[in-house]
């Protein structure tokens, strides 16, 4: 169990390929359904043994780590809701742990289909891995028949090539996508002029609303920011009426007392230096 | 198909060779690097797809051990049939030829794996791993897909294992996602190659393994991204 | 050769097979690049080298069109035979084993080498693509350097671009690597005379375009297998 542990999360699992195929282990292991709601007696073992995972593991890579949190949490809500008294489905919290349970199930269920087929195609790959393809090198007098290759590099611009080539790529290029926020500087200042503006000169809004003209994602986020911003001011209320619902924003500040330039600038100095956020 | 339909130049021309244009398919055919289609080779031979698709199969069977008629009298197959198992060509041939990824390629026979394998290290390829079989499962029922979609259903991070797919030539970038601008992946005409099979739509059905579960994928894609 | 001088098991093992040791000498033979010797494919076999030797023989016939008896099973042989002569036997085929250098491998007939070469020429270009520029230049660099490297460090499947490098002359075979077994590559003096140098070693340095990356072989030896 406690060999050297090098090559990240995966490894440390021995045989689990993921949270799925862990939760998948243990139910079978108690001969259990999936659909079967006494899912939550496998909880305990899968929470033992991500707690082992974390005592084994150097750097517990949180990346992965956390969709095994996610449905522990979601084991230990369920396992909650069985010792409860059973009783009518009374509230929004009762109907959100129904569509959690169902949500892991389908989940579950769907990794469980994948994990079948992944069988199918291993067992194919394996069987047609016996055969092998014709691919040699062409005949000679075939060869010599294939024109005459045209070559313009000189040994500079080979050079170039190779260095770009050989230069390391990096590993996950679609998550780098940082450029835009160091492109467009959006200041948590100015937004909330804009929104201040707004709430100030008009009835209150939702938030839908107030980002509706926000071009991209890093506008929402700083118009959220700004938000939080003015409610510590003391200058906005919220209004929610519960979890995900609408959220609607009203003015509370003295009319016309207000501006940005008292507002407590932790964002712009906590960034001085730094790029723009 | 079309330009060619009378075939009757290539076929006058080849057929003067020893062998005819048969033996001269078999001559292409040993020196493809990479499946080849009935259109591809009936270009090459410049004669018409029909009769390029009739060679193929009768070469397909013959090889295979079942009893073909000579050249271009391809037609009593259910005669011949009959008085075929005894013979020398009832022996099936050490390789064979099969049609898949789209196109016709020479392989060893499958039963000589063992003693094949001690001469041919190149291109064996070490096997998957179970995470590597399961991204790759995911793949190619769901594509094209980006690698979010995969860790989602997988439910751990999907990155190395879809580097070392890519490397290996079983899956490929195919483009972005016009929302979100991650890369979708697809896979390969490789992947089919080493599957046996002509499309992706002959891959085993994933509904029997998913019961009651149509909707899913509408579903997560709503809740996931 | 020596200590498998009778051959009496691997015979009785492949003779199990359909097809016997005939067909199994067949698909070696169908898919080695290099030829072999006959001394090889015994050994490989597990048969001794004069079974080995009649056999190739026989096949060598057979492919060129002179009718020839099935090996020791050809039990009905003589029946057979009798409406044998018109048939597909009697025609050579499309491909031929030939023993050249000492070695054996099946080629495409000569007979077809217009129609061969024209099916190869089609499409092919005199200049290379930008991924066999990029393989190529991987390889310059990295020689002598295994496939999967250059797969790690390009991020594709890099087969078929080496299969062409290789087919131009610009890179070959230098042996294996004592402890993966994979084929290592290397530059070709015709590439040297291509780029108008005189050896590897005038290839100019790589360090003014590429700062710091003395380390970048091990980040993908690591980070790869």
């Amino acid at each position: 169990m406690a060999e050297p542990l090098k090559a990240g999360f995966e490894v440390r699992l021995a045989n689990f390929t993921g949270p799925f195929d862990l939760l998948l282990g243990l139910i079978s292991k108690h001969k259990m359904d999936i659909t079967d709601v006494a899912l939550a007696t496998v909880t305990d073992e899968f929470i033992k043994y991500i707690r082992r995972l974390q005592e084994l593991g150097e750097e517990w890579a949180l990346d992965e780590a956390s969709e095994f949190l996610v449905i522990a949490a979601t084991l230990l809500d369920l396992k909650a809701a069985r010792l409860l008294p059973a009783g009518e489905v009374e509230d929004a919290e009762d109907i959100a742990l129904l569509e959690a349970r169902d949500l892991l199930f389908a989940r579950l269920l769907q990794y469980k289909a994948f994990k079948q087929v992944a069988a199918i195609l291993s067992g194919t790959l394996e069987s047609e891995a016996r055969r092998f393809p014709r691919q040699v090198a062409l005949e000679a007098h075939i060869a010599a028949m294939l024109p005459e290759l045209v070559w313009r590099h000189t040994p500079e611009q080979f050079a170039a090539l190779a260095a770009k080539t050989l230069a390391p790529k990096d590993s996950t290029p679609e998550e780098v996508g940082l450029d835009h926020l160091h492109g467009t500087p959006v200041s948590v200042k100015e937004q909330a002029e804009i929104i201040g503006y707004r709430l100030q000169h008009g009835q209150p809004q939702s938030f839908r609303a107030l980002i509706a003209d926000a071009e991209s994602t890093l506008v929402v986020v700083v118009r959220f920011l700004a938000l939080l911003e003015l409610f510590r001011d003391r200058v906005v209320a919220f209004d929610q009426p519960g979890p995900l619902a609408e959220l609607t924003v009203r003015w509370t500040g003295r009319p016309e007392g207000w501006s940005s330039d008292n507002m407590s600038d932790e964002y712009e100095q906590s960034h001085q230096g730094e790029e723009p956020l | 198909m079309s330009e060619q339909e009378t075939g009757g130049d290539g076929l006058a021309a080849l057929e003067a060779l020893p062998g005819g244009v048969r033996a001269a398919l078999e001559a292409v055919l040993m020196v493809i690097d990479q499946p080849a289609s009935a259109e591809e080779l009936a270009a090459g031979l410049n004669v018409t797809v029909a009769v390029v698709e009739d060679l193929l199969e009768e070469l397909r069977q013959e090889y295979s051990g079942y009893t073909v008629k000579a050249p271009g009298t391809d037609v009593d197959d259910s005669q011949g049939d009959m008085d075929t198992d005894a013979r020398t060509s009832a022996a099936p041939r050490g390789f064979e030829l099969r049609n898949v990824a789209g196109g016709w390629r020479i392989y060893s026979r499958a039963d000589f794996a063992d003693v094949v394998g001690r001469f041919v290290l190149e291109g064996q390829t070490a096997r998957l791993t179970q995470a590597a079989l399961e991204t790759m499962a995911v793949i190619a029922y769901r594509q094209p897909v980006s690698r979010a979609r995969v860790s989602a259903i997988r439910g751990v991070n999907v990155d190395s294992v879809v580097r070392t797919l890519v490397q290996r030539g079983l899956i490929e970038d195919s483009g972005t996602d016009p929302e979100s601008g991650a890369i979708l992946y697809r896979t390969t005409s490789y992947f089919l190659e080493r599957m046996g099979i002509g499309s992706v739509a002959e891959l085993p059905q994933l509904s029997p393994h998913l019961p009651g579960l149509e909707g899913i994928e509408e579903f997560f894609d709503a809740e996931r991204m």
